[in-house]
């Protein structure tokens, strides 16, 4: 067969060294001086097959199992999604969509696991003002730092996709971590592991790509001329794609992002904002410092003093100026 | 518009004259109110640009930082506001300050004797009075929009974004006017007593605030000799 | 399942109908994308619903539940006048050209001899014509007017496209177009596979639905190919272990019969067991029957089993009706005819119908006994939970004993897929507190009861003193001596029958398979069908050899498959009456001359020649049986039966109810409804974020799935005011229960005989114990009637009626 | 001894990994993944000098949580699939140690599941360790709202003793004719469709040998 393996064995139960280190960080959050990375990684992807997906939640479980979240149990409320959203203890979510095509007038079970893309540009980690809490290595793995996370929920709005959640318990933020600690052994995602139909694939992004294609051709067969892959080089494409079947379209599950880019606001806000305000506020700073050295102060002078004490003891002091105090009355 | 004299400002008569300027409560409320827009733009400039994270040291961590800020602003937001109605009557503008304003190379070189006859407060002053009172405003509300631990989850993210957004930019001005009113003070000797002490000297009054000391005279408000 | 999980990549059509794989074996179902991804095959999806596996399905067909068997022959008769039949198969390899007796008929929806009093048909005219010498006729041509295949289309021409649309609610055009596909795979080189679960099997009618797809699955030629077959999709780990080792009231192991009060001795048990071939020249291998009879007796009470008392022949029980099933234990029970009951790993008051008789019968024992890993509703029934289970504890004076058990992390042994493979597994972990294995519970009640027997006498003590225990450790035999036991040994050396001096099995040794089974008490075999899964090589059930040589799927290396470690049942039949192949790039068998040859062991004597033998060994005939002579009770053909609570009536015959031979309890009668009192056609399923009631007390799955809801239609939520996610009360004449409302596109009212009809989907998760939210399950509304072969209850297909509600009482948390 | 009987006698080692049981991966999959950040590749690492920033490594990416466990072959308790499970403990059974199910995953090697598993079995660790796991035998009076606590010893006497008396009660040696039936109907039994076949023999044996007629497993339901 030639689909890809989600993992070329059974995880380890060897002590391993982790094989993602510093040295393979391209970016860390408010971070300015990074240095270079030791070597450049293949990139890695995880392709969601959209029209394999059974809606199964496998990949639900096989998250909650290998990261040791604990969802809540909640309550029905009449839809399938259950936790009803991404939560701190659920990274990854089935979205499931009734969607009658207008065009055949039949019903599709659009069935999306929604999660974190890992951004080629993350917005999260260019939102972060932690010194690493977010970090994002040469394969494409954008990591959460926990330790260094401080619960500022700016991550939140720079990510275009509504994926990080705060932990009310912890304060730290969590999202899908695409199983970092198992990549970094050899190991594919828990979710992608997992999935029965081999809907979640995870290789080299060059891989996924190839084999999004193929499933591209398949579906085209099948009667599904916009079937296409979702990379979306808004956020200079990402480590997580999926193939729609109606990639004219990506709203129509679930409200994926048709164009997703980090926000102008956030952009404004990391860029000019920044950049314009702590030069105002220095120019502020400064130009104080400049005046206070170079002017001379503003002294009460001993004639200020006289005719202070004359205006009390009610002796004749030099009138107001009426030219300029009489509009005030 | 009739200008009220403020509940305890009164005339020491003396060499030199004293004039009360703020009482015990403003001055502790005025404190107060500094000290939280210190904390507040140290924590808050520690989240806003990476270069300056290490301030939150100053908090014991980023964590700390994060968690204490919203609190900080609840607490400006509070004695701000009991400040502003203490002293908004008093900040109301007047014709006289656009005169002041245009006049303002005169005072920034020295000769402040050009400038007209001044109530309690410049126009500077109840700019910066202004000033900080509709960025509170802002902050405050825009702060509670993304106050991670407890409201945040209220509003949309695009709203969030907005806020975050007005966040900044109303701190930054906020920093800026507060660098003013600093400086302001520090510049203008004699001014920083009004806020320690609670009282300028009768010359302090006469050089800038002239009106407000003939007012005082006026109305006889001066207080028992000491 | 006739062909492996793994051979399903090798098909062309998936046709999922009577179940839904995508949600209750999602890593099955991967053989069929992986089929779709690598094969282009298509995937086919007949159900009330549209499910996970309609999601990904190429094709989707609504269907009123129950009405399958309508269906399925409309699609026979489509593929008869389309000339869609795979003609060299269906002459050779069914019973197509066997001459049926003149006494057989149908009409107004019934066959002949049926009588009403007795609801029951007197069979003996559903027969072939034998000639003198004692062998069926047939008539190769298919011309004679009684041959089968001329009473088959004769049958199923009432079946068009018009008649399927008005009695399944399946539009005409949607019908045309899945027939369409299925009668494609009538060519030698296209297969279909049937993928089915409990929704044909849990109807009175289940047996005939399987058929009906088995009979069609006939005429398409794709029984015994790589890529076809019948695959009923078991629910439990080892429900076919549990049902190949004869753990049912009818059932010896390997299917061997429990004798009836009508055999009272040995030999009569065996004489209508000669099984002789039908045909010239055919193996009937059940021919066999007394070596593995023989060989179960001995493993059963060892050297106490002798020639002279018919292998312990007496100390069989005898049955008197044809099978103590569970509804006719309940039946008793609520009788007061049970006195005790014991519930190993089973949890009847949410697994059976009808659960207000349930705990009513429970309520009456004077014992039982739970033994099970996990709390279950079953051992608290006395327990109340408000709206839950809403009991009068202190009148219920039933003593429960509830025994803690290993769950599989700490246990031993093998279990058998659904493929028939017997896969070996190893403990992992330590059991909690004092939790110990349903071995060492079983053989302590055994040793405790035998010495009482022992020291005090009793009733008829002998089968129970002479229980073979002979174990290393009594209190706890190991699990591989228990393999042992059922792939049998030599008690006595083994001879060859053509030279004496050769000893093929020395005394004690394993033998190698049921071939070296013999009748005159020198083998014992505990179950001969798994005979070959522990012998002198070893554990073969242990074994891990993955290879795959051309990648067909067999996997021969891994573990073992019964019988024979074959992978695909009938696999003589992928080959023509000549061996060669249909498909050629889909070699199963193939007949090199001298020798089957190819990827599986072969389903018929290896050097059996290809024109003399035919695939179907196990029946008399040697071929498959289009028409099931008087095999089952409720016809040789299937016909279309509505349920017994049917939102309309049966368009042949508008006075029948259900299944006309069914059994129903008296005091059932009165317990079913109408469609007038309950107009909505309900059914139940299972989710795929939970297994039964075990996952509820998992907080991963609870957090996944956490409360019990039933599906509707939006037009059915409008009509009655129900918002999505609000709470509803669904009754039934039996029961009531309160869900949340699954409002959903899934589900769309269908167009029957001239009425609307309703959908309700109900799933049977939920119960009062676990870390899910209380709730109910669909057997409080389900009424209490078995299928009319084998007394499956009928979970699919019943009435209730739905109205807006407010909470339950009796706190959901 | 054939390879695989080999490995029928030794299944569940701490395996293949690094060889073995591979038939059905394509080797050149394995290389992406070294070149990926993945597996194996501490020597590298410590080559270019980064030996002493694992430690610093560790607090980026989380230790992988099954080092130094016990890895063994089991199958998945639920439905018929019958995928291939992993088990990962702490501690050695069957080195006499006490042993806790750490994590649970899908067998690569399985030829059915390839290594995947559903939502039910990729959350078989918390069926083992559900809170409401049996540990006690327990036992419900008559009329009683509660279960209380008892040995092995007196549930299992118990229970003989109440079954030895109803079957002597209401054995049925013979019927109405005469004939030698030896049927049990007043007692049944239900046996679990998840235990394995050796359990199902036993119980088999028990069950018919005693006579009881009312007996049934999960086939129906």
């Amino acid at each position: 067969m030639d689909s890809p393996r989600t993992a070329v064995s059974n995880p380890p139960t060897q002590p391993m060294a982790s094989n993602l280190g510093p040295g393979d960080l391209i970016r860390r959050s408010a971070t300015a001086e990074l240095p270079p990375p030791t070597r450049k990684l293949t990139e890695v992807a995880k392709l969601i097959d959209v029209s394999k997906c059974i809606g199964c939640k496998a990949c639900q479980s096989a998250c909650v199992e290998w990261n040791d979240t604990h969802p809540a149990v909640g309550e029905n409320v009449g839809a399938y999604e259950n936790p009803h959203d991404l939560t701190e203890n659920m990274f990854t979510l089935m979205r499931f969509t009734e969607w009658v095509n207008p065009e055949t007038d039949s019903l599709e079970w659009l069935i999306r696991k929604d999660g974190c893309m890992h951004c080629a540009d993350p917005g999260c980690l260019k939102a972060c003002p932690a010194p690493g809490a977010i970090v994002q290595y040469s394969n494409g793995i954008v990591d959460f730092i926990h330790e260094n996370c401080i619960g500022c929920g700016y991550c939140v709005k720079g990510c275009p996709f509504n994926i990080p959640r705060i932990s009310k318990a912890d304060h730290r933020s969590y999202k899908c971590t695409l199983c970092s600690d198992r990549v970094a052994v050899g190991q594919g995602p828990a979710c992608a592991k997992a999935c029965p139909t081999g809907a979640i694939v995870f290789g080299t992004k060059a891989d996924m790509i190839k084999h999004a294609e193929g499933r591209i051709t398949d579906l085209k067969s099948r009667g599904y001329a916009n079937a296409g892959l979702y990379d979306p080089p808004g956020v200079g494409g990402t480590h997580v794609m999926y193939v729609l079947h109606h990639n004219d379209k990506p709203h129509i599950y679930a409200n994926l992002p048709d164009d997703p880019k980090i926000s102008p606001l956030v952009q404004g806000w990391k860029g000019v904002t920044k950049y314009v305000g702590i030069a105002a506020m220095s120019m502020m700073a400064v130009g104080s410092v400049i005046h206070g050295v170079f002017a001379r102060p503003n002294r009460v002078a001993a004639e200020d003093e006289e005719n202070a004490e004359k205006l009390v003891e009610g002796k004749p002091v030099p009138p107001p100026n009426h030219a300029t105090t009489s509009e005030g009355r | 518009m009739v200008e009220k004299i403020q509940p305890g400002d009164a005339i020491h008569p003396g060499k030199p004259v004293t004039v009360d300027r703020y009482g015990p409560a403003a001055r502790a409320n005025h404190w107060i109110t500094a000290l939280s827009l210190i904390l507040l733009g140290i924590s808050g400039l520690a989240l806003f640009t990476p270069s300056l994270y290490f301030l939150t040291g100053l908090f014991g961590s980023g964590q700390n930082t994060r968690a204490v800020h919203p609190w900080i602003g609840v607490v400006l937001f509070l004695s701000f506001f009991v400040f502003f109605f203490q002293l908004w009557r008093a900040n109301l503008p007047e014709r006289v300050d656009i005169v002041w304003l245009s006049k303002i190379r005169d005072l920034l070189s020295g000769h402040e004797e050009n400038l007209p006859e001044l109530g309690k407060y410049n126009a500077g002053q109840k700019f910066i009075f202004w000033g900080m009172t509709a960025l509170i405003l802002v902050l405050i509300a825009s702060g509670v929009v993304i106050w991670e631990q407890y409201f945040a989850e209220y509003f949309s993210i695009p709203a969030r974004r907005v806020a975050v957004l007005a966040h900044s930019v109303a701190a930054v001005l906020i920093i800026c006017i507060f660098i003013l009113h600093v400086y302001a003070a520090i510049w203008t000797r004699g001014t920083l007593q009004a806020m320690t002490r609670g009282t300028v000297t009768g010359g302090w009054a006469w050089r800038h605030h002239r009106k407000w000391l003939r007012e005082l005279a006026g109305q006889r408000k001066t207080g028992p000799a000491e | 399942m006739t062909n492996a999980w793994t051979d399903i990549k090798n098909t062309d059509l998936v046709v999922v109908m009577g179940g839904n794989a995508a949600e209750a074996h999602p890593c099955g179902f991967k053989w069929v994308t992986e089929a779709k991804a690598h094969r282009g095959a298509k995937l086919i999806v007949v159900d009330p619903r549209y499910t996970r596996t309609a999601s990904v399905s190429d094709f989707y067909a609504p269907i009123r539940q129950g009405t399958d068997i309508a269906f399925l022959l409309g699609v026979i008769n489509y593929c008869i006048q389309n000339n869609k039949v795979q003609w060299d198969y269906t002459k050779a390899f069914t019973n197509a050209s066997y001459i049926i007796q003149d006494g057989f008929g149908y009409s107004d929806g019934l066959f002949t001899g049926y009588d009403e009093e007795k609801r029951d048909y007197d069979r003996s005219s559903w027969d072939y014509v034998m000639d003198e010498d004692g062998f069926a006729r047939t008539d190769p041509t298919l011309t004679h007017p009684r041959c089968v295949w001329n009473l088959l289309k004769d049958h199923v021409s009432a079946y068009t496209p018009e008649m399927v649309e008005r009695i399944c609610g399946t539009p005409k055009a949607k019908f045309l177009k899945v027939a369409e596909v299925i009668s494609e795979c009538s060519s030698p080189t296209k297969t279909m596979t049937s993928m089915y679960a409990l929704g044909w099997t849990q109807h009175s009618h289940g047996a005939q639905n399987i058929r009906a797809m088995a009979m069609l699955q006939l005429i398409l030629g794709n029984i015994g190919v790589r890529g076809g077959g019948m695959n009923a999709l078991r629910g439990h780990s080892n429900i076919q272990g549990l049902t190949d080792l004869g753990l049912m009231s009818h059932l010896l192991t390997g299917y061997l019969n429990m004798p009836t009060e009508k055999e009272p001795d040995f030999e009569t048990y065996m004489k209508s067991r000669q099984f002789r071939p039908l045909r010239p020249g055919q193996t009937s291998y059940w021919q066999n029957y007394r070596k593995f009879m023989v060989s179960f007796q001995k493993a059963m009470w060892g050297d106490a089993a002798t020639a002279e008392n018919g292998w312990g022949y007496h100390y069989l029980p005898k049955l008197d009706v044809p099978a103590y099933d569970v509804l006719r234990m309940f039946e008793l029970m609520n009788h007061g005819r049970v006195n005790g009951y014991i519930c190993q790993g089973f949890n009847p008051v949410l697994a059976f119908p009808n659960r207000g008789k349930v705990v009513a019968g429970l309520s009456k024992l004077k014992f039982l006994i739970t033994m099970d890993p996990l709390e279950t509703e079953t051992a608290r029934f006395w327990e109340n939970h408000g709206e839950f289970n809403d009991v009068d504890t202190a009148s219920i004076q039933t003593e429960v004993i509830q025994l803690p058990t290993r769950c599989f992390a700490e246990d031993e042994g093998s279990l058998t897929n659904s493929g028939r493979w017997l896969q070996w597994f190893w403990p992992a972990a330590t059991p909690p507190g004092e939790a110990r294995s349903d071995i060492w519970i079983m053989s302590q009640i055994f040793l405790r009861m035998r010495e009482m027997y022992r020291r005090e006498g009793g009733a008829f003590p002998d089968p129970l003193l002479n229980l073979s225990w002979d174990y290393h450790d009594p209190n706890d035999p190991e699990p591989e001596e228990l393999a042992k036991e059922i792939n049998g040994r030599a008690l006595r050396d083994l001879t060859d029958p053509n030279d004496p001096s050769r000893v093929l099995v020395p005394a004690g040794k394993q033998v190698l398979n049921f071939t070296q089974l013999r009748d005159d008490g020198s083998t014992m075999c505990g179950c001969w069908i798994y005979s070959g899964n522990f012998n002198e090589a070893g554990n073969n059930m242990a074994r891990r050899d993955n290879h795959d040589p051309d990648n067909t799927g067999a996997y021969l290396g891994w573990t073992f498959a019964w019988p024979l470690n074959r992978r695909t049942l009938y696999n003589r039949a992928s080959a023509d009456l000549n061996g060669k192949p249909w498909d050629p790039s889909r070699k199963l068998m193939e007949w090199d001359g001298t020798k089957w040859t190819g990827y599986d062991v072969p389903d018929i004597a290896p050097n059996a020649k290809p024109q003399d033998v035919m695939p179907f060994i196990m029946n008399q005939e040697g071929v498959s049986r289009l028409f099931s002579r008087g095999m089952m009770r409720d016809g040789p053909f299937p016909a279309h039966m509505e349920p017994f609570e049917s939102p309309v009536q049966n368009v042949f015959n508008r006075k029948m109810r259900g299944n006309p031979v069914a059994r129903i309890f008296e005091s059932d009668v009165s317990q079913f409804g109408t469609s007038d009192e309950f107009p909505y056609a309900a059914t139940s399923y299972r989710l795929t974020e939970h297994f039964h009631y075990w996952t509820k007390h998992n907080r991963v799955n609870a957090s996944l799935q956490p409360e019990f809801f039933v599906e509707l239609s939006e037009e059915l939520a409008a009509e009655k005011g129900i918002q999505p996610g609000s709470w509803v009360r669904v009754w039934s004449k039996r029961g009531s229960v309160k869900a949340k409302a699954m409002v959903t596109k899934r589900i769309r009212p269908m167009m029957c005989d001239g009425k609307t009809v309703h959908v309700i989907g109900i799933p049977l998760h939920w119960g009062f114990v676990g870390a899910a939210k209380k709730g109910f399950g669909p057997n409080s509304l389900t009424p209490f009637v078995g299928e009319a072969n084998i007394e499956t209850p009928g979970y699919k297909a019943f009435l209730v009626n739905i109205e807006p509600s407010t909470a339950p009482g009796g706190a959901v948390a | 001894m054939t390879a695989a009987a080999r490995e029928a006698q030794f299944p569940s080692w701490d395996i293949v990994f690094f060889g073995g049981a591979f038939m059905n991966v394509e080797l050149s999959r394995r290389g992406f993944l070294k070149a990926t950040g993945a597996g194996v590749a501490a020597t590298s690492l410590g080559a270019m000098g980064f030996g002493a920033a694992e430690a610093a490594v560790a607090a980026h990416v989380r230790p992988l949580k099954l080092a130094n466990t016990t890895e063994t072959r089991n199958t998945c308790p639920y439905c018929s699939v019958a995928c291939g499970i992993i088990i990962y403990s702490k501690g050695d059974v069957r080195k006499g140690e006490r042993a806790e199910v750490v994590h649970i995953e899908g067998d690569v090697d399985h030829p059915t599941n390839l290594g995947t598993l559903c939502p039910k079995g990729a959350a078989l660790k918390d069926f083992v360790q559900a809170p409401t796991r049996l540990t006690q035998p327990r036992i419900r009076k008559p009329g009683s709202d509660r279960f209380e606590d008892v040995s092995w010893d007196a549930a299992l006497d118990r229970i003989a003793r109440l079954m030895k008396h109803d079957r002597d009660a209401n054995f049925l040696a013979t019927n109405a004719e005469g004939l030698a039936v030896n049927r049990w109907t007043t007692t049944g039994m239900l046996a679990a469709s998840a235990t394995t076949n050796e359990t199902a023999w036993t119980t088999f044996k028990v069950a018919k040998a005693l006579g009881i007629v009312g007996f049934d497993n999960q086939a129906r339901v």
